[in-house]
């Protein structure tokens, strides 16, 4: 008979509905005393069935669906769905609306680390800094809702170009917009990264390393906090970004150094907020003129979807990391055959168990929020990595699990 | 500086409030009797946050203009758009209506637009008012 | 909404916020109402931690099948005189997610819904809107 | 570790000079961005099942790949699972992204995992698994991954033929008055 092992470790289930957690996932941590040992993330709450749903209607209709996707990073859906669509079926996009395209990119990672800095400080407790920074996203949402006519869904892609332009007489507004952001950001950044609360709470706590990093191909600001140097709009050339003058933005830019904990990450994304302002400045003087869609007549370019055969892959820089998305058209009828999407938080969630581990569960919020995960995104994934000492069948699973620790853990 | 907060929330004291106080500053006795004053125009209400041009609220229909030829039907995303075939006219239900503004850009005609009102909830989802006919 | 509902439910309106597999943009428009600029608290109106301790359940999104038991069992912990509002088009007939093998419905399938707030997400000042209704759906109850 | 960077057909020979024969075709497309006209370049290979593995290891002899997701879709006959990897990022304008496509028959669609070469690839292996029934020899947790657990389990959704889930599709309309 095996022997009786203590049962040292205690189960503890934390969702799908948790008032620290905004979207259903649910929890489950193995816990020792005040120590995690284990997380067990199971996700799946928000499985709306995108693609499949997406494999039933034609692509325009797909837009808006991509769009709902994930209700803070609206844009980074249908823009990669775009683009994905255009390099299957080899639309030319004309210059301004590459221009346009990285304004609204980058205008929507401003109100996304902006609301992640908000609902970061509340998970600490902080809410007085929530209701500061979220008082500045609302100028922010004000800009978008003149730019694209709604607060959150921007819905302004369009398969070849953008559906609204910016005029002359809109550039006061967006300028008065973008100095209000300038001024106030040092003040952000004074009390996000000098004050000694949030400095307690977050340094040192839910470290990822290096090659930890690497190794589970984690995307967007969590990796770039480690110090992988991952961002696909200065990877790659697509949209207007080879003629900006933009660079990775890594913590030692700010610190002189680099240790992946969860004040790396909030660095990182104050210095993308920066970045993100003089893009947008930088966009707005080099924008050409000339008209903003290659093919304004939709029933065309629906036919052209109905010809075409092919397969086209789409990325792009969101918010929370890098969006791919894959798209197959078979010639015969306009719905894509195969419609893949792999949102940020998707690579995101797997870097949680080197985090999590040897944190007190007091630090399971912040640690959790540090990645900025986006559930409704991510319904796509679970990890399971459970240690049960309990004698009678588990011991299957038990022997998977530790022998993937080891490999994970060499 | 150990707290850096401080002196934020102390500047914030001194300055004029952020809030937009919607409808009215507080709670109503009787909010029915407060919106037949409104009706009738006895009571003022402070406005909501005004809305830029081109805002995507609800939409307007221009029945005369519509020739029935149901693109919009093709283009729309959620299904909202229903089509009367005895009088080759089309109907909206707002509660599906994702508010894209896409039939806006496909109708040939352009007989359809979208109007800056926003405040649209009721108790029933397919009442009167909620579709456009 | 049950008849008979006490004085205090007029003054201090307690919220719980339940996300049954929303695509979180009209939660923040819930959270967004809560902040300074739009601050409901002036009304009363408290996000709260627990359905036990809330009068009105504010759902979002179309009922996912992992979430339909949840979302019943969460109507069942509030005490009893209690509101529903159901914001956003996902909840009200799961407007882009219309045809799907996961969705188990409109939010009205599962639960009673008392008032419904049309906008994809809608803007905080409807979600006022759509509390005022509630208040007066409630007058014309007890003027019964 | 500043490594020697391949252009693309030499990418394409470094694979073609190991594996011969079964890689079956490789096409390289480029496209245009930007004022300077740089270009993102990506290779879309198709490898066979058996050799499929080694060919990952082989990869990442060159450099450490960023596994962005495996894509499948169902080819009536066979499932075509594409493996999209993406190399050199970490300079300007550099990334190159490689695309590696295997066949399974829909008879015995199994392929082994990635997990011991890139743990990062546990997370879109479970999904394939389950979204299209593809046995994933060697996975560290074949636990069902988003699906609720009172799903039918022959039923893939992404499948186009009989396994796919015409039965359980509610369409949320019809409940109106």
């Amino acid at each position: 008979m095996a022997e009786a092992t203590t049962k040292t470790t205690y189960q503890i289930p934390i969702g799908p509905i948790h008032p620290a957690l905004k979207e259903p996932v649910m929890f489950e941590f193995e816990i020792s005393g005040e120590r995690i040992v284990d997380v067990d993330v199971s996700l799946g709450h928000i499985h709306r069935t995108v693609e499949w749903t997406g494999m039933q209607r034609n692509p325009i209709q797909i837009l808006y669906l991509a769009e709902r996707i994930c209700g803070i990073c609206s844009y980074c859906h249908p823009i990669a769905f775009a683009r994905a669509v255009e390099h299957a079926c080899d639309i030319e996009v004309p210059e301004r609306a590459w221009y346009l395209r990285v304004i609204q990119g980058e205008l929507e990672r401003i109100c996304s680390h902006m609301l992640w800095a908000g609902v970061a400080a509340h998970e600490i407790g902080f809410d007085t800094v929530l209701y500061l920074t979220w008082q500045m996203r609302e100028k922010a949402l004000d800009l978008t809702e003149y730019l694209t006519g709604n607060r959150v869904t921007k819905a302004i892609t369009m398969i070849g170009g953008v559906r609204r332009d910016i005029t002359k007489d809109m550039l006061p507004k967006i300028h008065e917009t973008l100095n209000y952001f300038k001024d106030n950001f040092e003040k952000l950044r004074h009390i996000f990264l000098d004050d000694k609360t949030i400095k307690m709470r977050s340094q040192g706590c839910g470290i990822l390393t290096y090659d930890d990093a690497l190794k589970l191909c984690a995307v967007g600001p969590t990796t770039r906090a480690s110090g992988v140097k991952k961002d696909s709009r200065v990877d790659q050339a697509y949209f207007a970004y080879p003629d900006l003058d933009i660079d990775y933005m890594t913590p030692d830019k700010l610190t002189g150094e680099v240790n992946g904990d969860v004040y790396d990450r909030i660095i990182v994304r104050l210095l993308e907020v920066k970045q993100s302002i003089d893009l947008i400045e930088q966009c707005i003087d080099k924008m050409p003129s000339g008209e903003i869609v290659s093919e304004p007549k939709i029933p065309k370019l629906l036919a052209t979807f109905k010809k075409t055969s092919g397969e086209g892959i789409g990325k792009h820089e969101a918010p929370r990391g890098e969006v791919f998305h894959y798209v197959k058209f078979n010639g015969e009828s306009e719905k894509p055959y195969t419609w893949k999407v792999r949102a940020p938080t998707y690579n995101n969630i797997l870097p949680w168990i080197p985090m999590l581990k040897d944190e007190q569960i007091a630090d399971i919020p912040i640690v959790a929020a540090s990645t900025d995960p986006c559930m409704s995104c991510t319904n796509r994934v679970a990890i399971i990595h459970n240690k049960k000492r309990t004698i009678l069948d588990k011991e299957e699973l038990h022997r998977f699990s530790v022998e993937k620790t080891r490999r994970l853990m060499k | 500086m150990r707290f850096t907060m401080l002196p934020q929330v102390f500047a914030q004291m001194l300055k004029k409030p952020f809030t937009n106080k919607f409808p009215v500053k507080y709670v109503p006795r009787n909010t029915t009797k407060l919106l037949e004053a409104v009706g009738k125009g006895e009571v003022q209400i402070i406005p909501p946050i005004e809305t830029p041009p081109n805002f995507r609220g609800k939409i307007q229909y221009d029945k005369e203009k519509c020739t029935g030829c149901q693109l919009c039907i093709r283009v729309c995303p959620s299904g909202a758009i229903e089509f009367k075939p005895e009088e080759k006219k089309i109907k909206i239900y707002l509660a599906r209506c994702t508010f894209c503004s896409q039939c806006n850009d496909v109708c040939p005609v352009n007989c359809l637009s979208m109007s800056n009102e926003f405040l649209l909830a009721d108790t029933d989802k397919y009442s009167k008012d909620l579709i456009v006919e | 909404m049950v008849k008979g509902l006490t004085k205090a439910f007029k003054k201090a309106l307690w919220v719980y916020h339940c996300n049954s597999g929303s695509c979180n943009g009209c939660d923040i428009e819930i959270i967004a109402a809560l902040c300074p600029r739009y601050d409901v608290e002036r009304f009363g109106i408290r996000l709260v931690g627990s359905p036990r301790h809330a009068d009105v359940l504010l759902v979002t999104g179309p009922v996912t099948r992992q979430m339909e038991d949840k979302v019943k069992r969460i109507y069942e912990q509030m005490p009893d005189p209690k509101a529903v509002i159901c914001v956003g088009n996902c909840g009200n007939t799961g407007d882009v997610f219309y045809e799907s093998y996961n969705l188990v419905g409109p939010i009205d399938n599962i639960i009673p819904v008392d008032v419904h707030v049309i906008g994809c997400p809608p803007r905080p000042e409807n979600i006022i809107n759509a509390v005022a209704k509630a208040w007066v759906k409630l007058e014309t109850l007890e003027a019964k | 570790m500043v490594e020697k960077r391949l252009n693309p057909e030499e990418i394409v020979k470094y694979f073609k000079d190991e594996f011969k024969i079964k890689i079956k075709d490789s096409r390289i497309e480029k496209r245009k961005a930007g004022a300077k006209k740089q270009e993102f370049i990506s290779i879309w290979m198709k490898i066979d099942k058996g050799v499929f593995k080694k060919a990952v290891k082989h990869l990442c002899e060159l450099t450490f790949p960023h596994l962005a997701v495996v894509s499948g879709n169902d080819m009536g006959k066979n499932i075509e699972l594409i493996y999209h990897f993406s190399l050199y990022y970490g300079t300007r304008n550099e990334e190159v992204s490689l695309n590696i496509s295997v066949d399974l028959p829909k008879s015995n669609p199994t392929i082994e995992t990635l997990c011991d070469i890139i743990p990062g690839a546990l997370v879109t292996e479970r999904e394939k698994q389950e979204m299209l029934g593809v046995k994933i020899k060697g996975i560290p947790d074949s636990r069902r991954l988003f699906l609720p657990d009172d799903f039918p389990k022959g039923m893939y959704p992404w499948r186009k033929d009989e396994t796919g889930p015409q039965k359980m599709v509610r369409n949320l309309h019809e409940v109106k008055k």
